[in-house]
């Protein structure tokens, strides 16, 4: 099958991280969703800052801290422990939805189960098992000018993750813009996929197979190349 | 007008069986302990407790839930690094669920404290969390209406309190609470230190007095995330 | 005319606002609409002390500072100077009407230009002539646990300020509760005026024949005591 | 990152002709006078302003309004000490008024700024001033339905400014500022000093940079209502 020889020849979560981070402009305001999303703000280019948001109402926080001297009342939307950068604010959580919500983010970036071609976004939940969580997700889907996903291309069993339509729940409709995968940079526009990168070593047509919905070419296509990346362990 | 109380026990005395109760803290940060542990001392049953999270471990909103106190959680993430007290009860039935998006539960919060009784927001639109409720169109978006939410009691964890309830917090564990201050008939702030009025800049002050109705002092708070770490359970 | 005579045995501005702040309970957070009602802070009882909110933006101010001594950035809502008293804050102009909203103060007392027996209240415009300003007016009159007026009985040409039905545009539709005059106190209750407090050298009849609408009785009549008072000027 | 820009004609260089601005203060306390003056300088006209008031005397707003650049005023109190400006403007039809009770006019610039498009108040309820607007009932009680107010851009003075933005006020000068900051899709402010970002504590910023986009720092600012008094005026 086409799709798993594509699965030897992708990127990382760390290379997809890092192709997100690209498109981060200095000074841009970003929040980055819990878990692989976080990852980005490794990847900063030389010489960009961005200022990252996070939902429990700190703007312009930084790392963690080394193990042993967390403060558990500084901690990112994720329940880490976090450091603070000179020029950060504090505040409450409705100033900090009014953030989200009112479109003061230049950039969301969130994880995927499924996204569709109109931008409809699957992320928070697989069935109707167990214990339903949704935090911010729902929030940060209509928060920001531009609503990012990074994910891989498919899921571990093959299933493309970009369809024509949602089955898994809903997280928001026509909400996502652009999609970075492990093997291509997909824009949304006019309620279809537009690709824009693909990595080289594979065919228009062997993404195409892996990809639930129909891959548009509306101008160029670039190579979605990306450095070799260290210490790739997701937190 | 000293908002003043001696003892924890004294501050929760009136929260009776069947009270809506709002709980300040997201996770651990900014987790009112002692008030919380004080209220299942007290031993009120039948509680809806509002609060971002669902407990953690076997301390806290967790303990009250294991203990049979909690009959209804309005939360948004009902999840957490040990969340078997609200999973078990829940999939055993014997908890109810209000899920609700982190920026509206946070809005409904405050709009309950600023006396508006409905807003719209686009979040959840087009999603199951929505289902039932009222939507309309604004400049040819769809939103989604939503109603306050108020509560009987609220219990927060501040920093410091003067005596006519002026409240700082610490860092990010200010998160839900200002709002909820403001969103209870009678709010229960326990905070590190007690000073009198006058202590506190006018302009540093982050929930004004009015919306506070009685202090007590907790010079040497537990941190929910350090007990959790170190396996504490309060039964 | 009764009407003429009984002018002439009146409270002054004073005494009615003295007779108004002498149901302010001790910690009350009262909010005092611009002008005439600004005196009843003149006359906290001994013992009791208030806690005075503005619209923009300060809890717990002071009287004027000294001529001379004036900091235009800290005044009240009439855009006179203030001080600051120990125990204040400042909060911005959302936050501040989420006070009154949101039914957080405790008392509001108001102008007139008439109330009528169900308790709507019209104090902002005359008629439609000149340039309308509202203010806080329509805000405030549903604000408080307890709204109230104070105003001369009847207006200056002797005509009745407590009417069946306000001709002049209204300000809030069933908000006040009690009206303190130059010659009566009154509840509003159930849609009627009923009499609680008159002067004493005046009858009931001599009282109805300056009053818009019928007045009830139901329960006690008191005699309205007011002390003679000094600096009696208006600001 | 850094948002200082050099001069005020720099900061308003881009408000064109049409823009609708919103200008913090409340009376002369907060009043950005200097950027207005700038505003005036270049020349725009056919502006819609948002403001508490209407302009004092003939400086500001009023000058403002003098000089013929305002369409319409959106505020709550047209009024004030000296109001000849805009009241012989307005009695010769020659601008157009809305007028919107002062808490209504806070919660829809909050409103704004938060994303929510619409929301309901009991405030003029049963006025002229919700004449034509959607009434709701909630829980038995009728509430009349306010929509978001934006603007192309906020002027507003703050007292200490960071290069990223974040900002404090100077006591009751906050007022309707944080609001505007938030509501605009541009946002510029003048400091009495801008310092480097880390030196405003994170607790006590009240306007995160996030609500900013270009900080002019005019060291010592005049003051409305020291200016009205001592007869200035600007031409």
């Amino acid at each position: 099958m086409t799709v798993d020889t594509c699965e030897d020849i992708k990127l990382s979560n760390a290379q997809i991280a890092w192709r997100a981070a690209q498109d981060i402009r200095d000074g841009a305001y970003v929040n980055l969703g819990i878990g692989f999303p976080e990852m980005v703000a490794r990847y900063q280019p030389p010489g960009r800052q961005a200022i990252f948001h996070t939902e429990n109402g700190i703007l312009n926080f930084g790392e963690a801290p080394p193990a042993g001297e967390e403060d558990w009342d500084l901690i990112n939307a994720g329940k880490k422990a976090v450091t603070l950068k000179p020029g950060a604010a504090f505040f409450h959580h409705a100033d900090s939805f009014a953030m989200v919500r009112g479109g003061h983010l230049d950039v969301a970036i969130l994880g995927a189960l499924q996204v569709a071609e109109n931008g409809d976004l699957a992320n928070w939940r697989v069935g109707t098992k167990g214990v339903p969580a949704v935090g911010g997700a729902m929030d940060l889907v209509h928060g920001a000018k531009q609503v990012s996903v990074i994910t891989e291309h498919v899921t571990k069993k093959g299933e493309p993750k970009l369809v024509e339509k949602c089955t898994f729940p809903l997280t928001g409709v026509a909400c996502i813009t652009r999609v970075y995968t492990s093997h291509a940079v997909i824009d949304i526009k006019d309620r279809r996929f537009v690709l824009r990168e693909k990595l080289a070593a594979m065919s228009f047509d062997e993404l195409q197979a892996m990809t639930g919905a129909r891959l548009h070419i509306d101008g160029p296509v670039a190579d979605l190349i990306v450095p070799a990346l260290q210490g790739e362990k997701s937190d | 007008m000293d908002k003043t109380n001696e003892s924890l026990a004294q501050a929760v005395a009136d929260i009776g069986d069947g009270a809506t109760v709002m709980i300040g803290g997201f996770g651990g940060s900014g987790a009112p302990i002692e008030l919380i542990h004080a209220l299942i001392d007290k031993g009120s049953k039948d509680l809806t407790i509002i609060n971002n999270n669902a407990g953690n471990g076997r301390i806290g909103i967790a303990a009250m839930i294991d203990a049979g106190r909690v009959r209804k959680m309005i939360c948004s993430f009902p999840k957490s690094s040990d969340p078997r007290a609200f999973t078990d009860k829940y999939l055993a039935g014997e908890i109810e669920l209000e899920l609700v998006p982190q920026g509206t539960l946070a809005e409904r919060i405050r709009a309950g404290g600023a006396g508006i009784p409905a807003f719209y927001t686009p979040t959840a639109y087009g999603t199951e969390l929505a289902a039932g409720k009222v939507i309309a169109e604004f400049d040819g978006r769809p939103y989604v209406q939503e109603r306050w939410l108020k509560a009987d009691f609220a219990i927060v964890k501040a920093e410091l309190g003067d005596t006519y309830g002026n409240l700082t917090y610490n860092k990010a564990a200010r998160n839900f609470s200002p709002l909820m201050c403001m969103a209870a008939a009678q709010t229960i702030v326990q905070v590190s230190r007690i000073v009198p009025a006058g202590e506190i800049d006018p302009e540093h002050v982050v929930t004004p007095g009015i919306f506070v109705d009685r202090l007590v002092e907790v010079a040497d708070p537990q941190q929910e995330e350090a007990l959790i770490r170190a396996g504490v359970a309060y039964v």
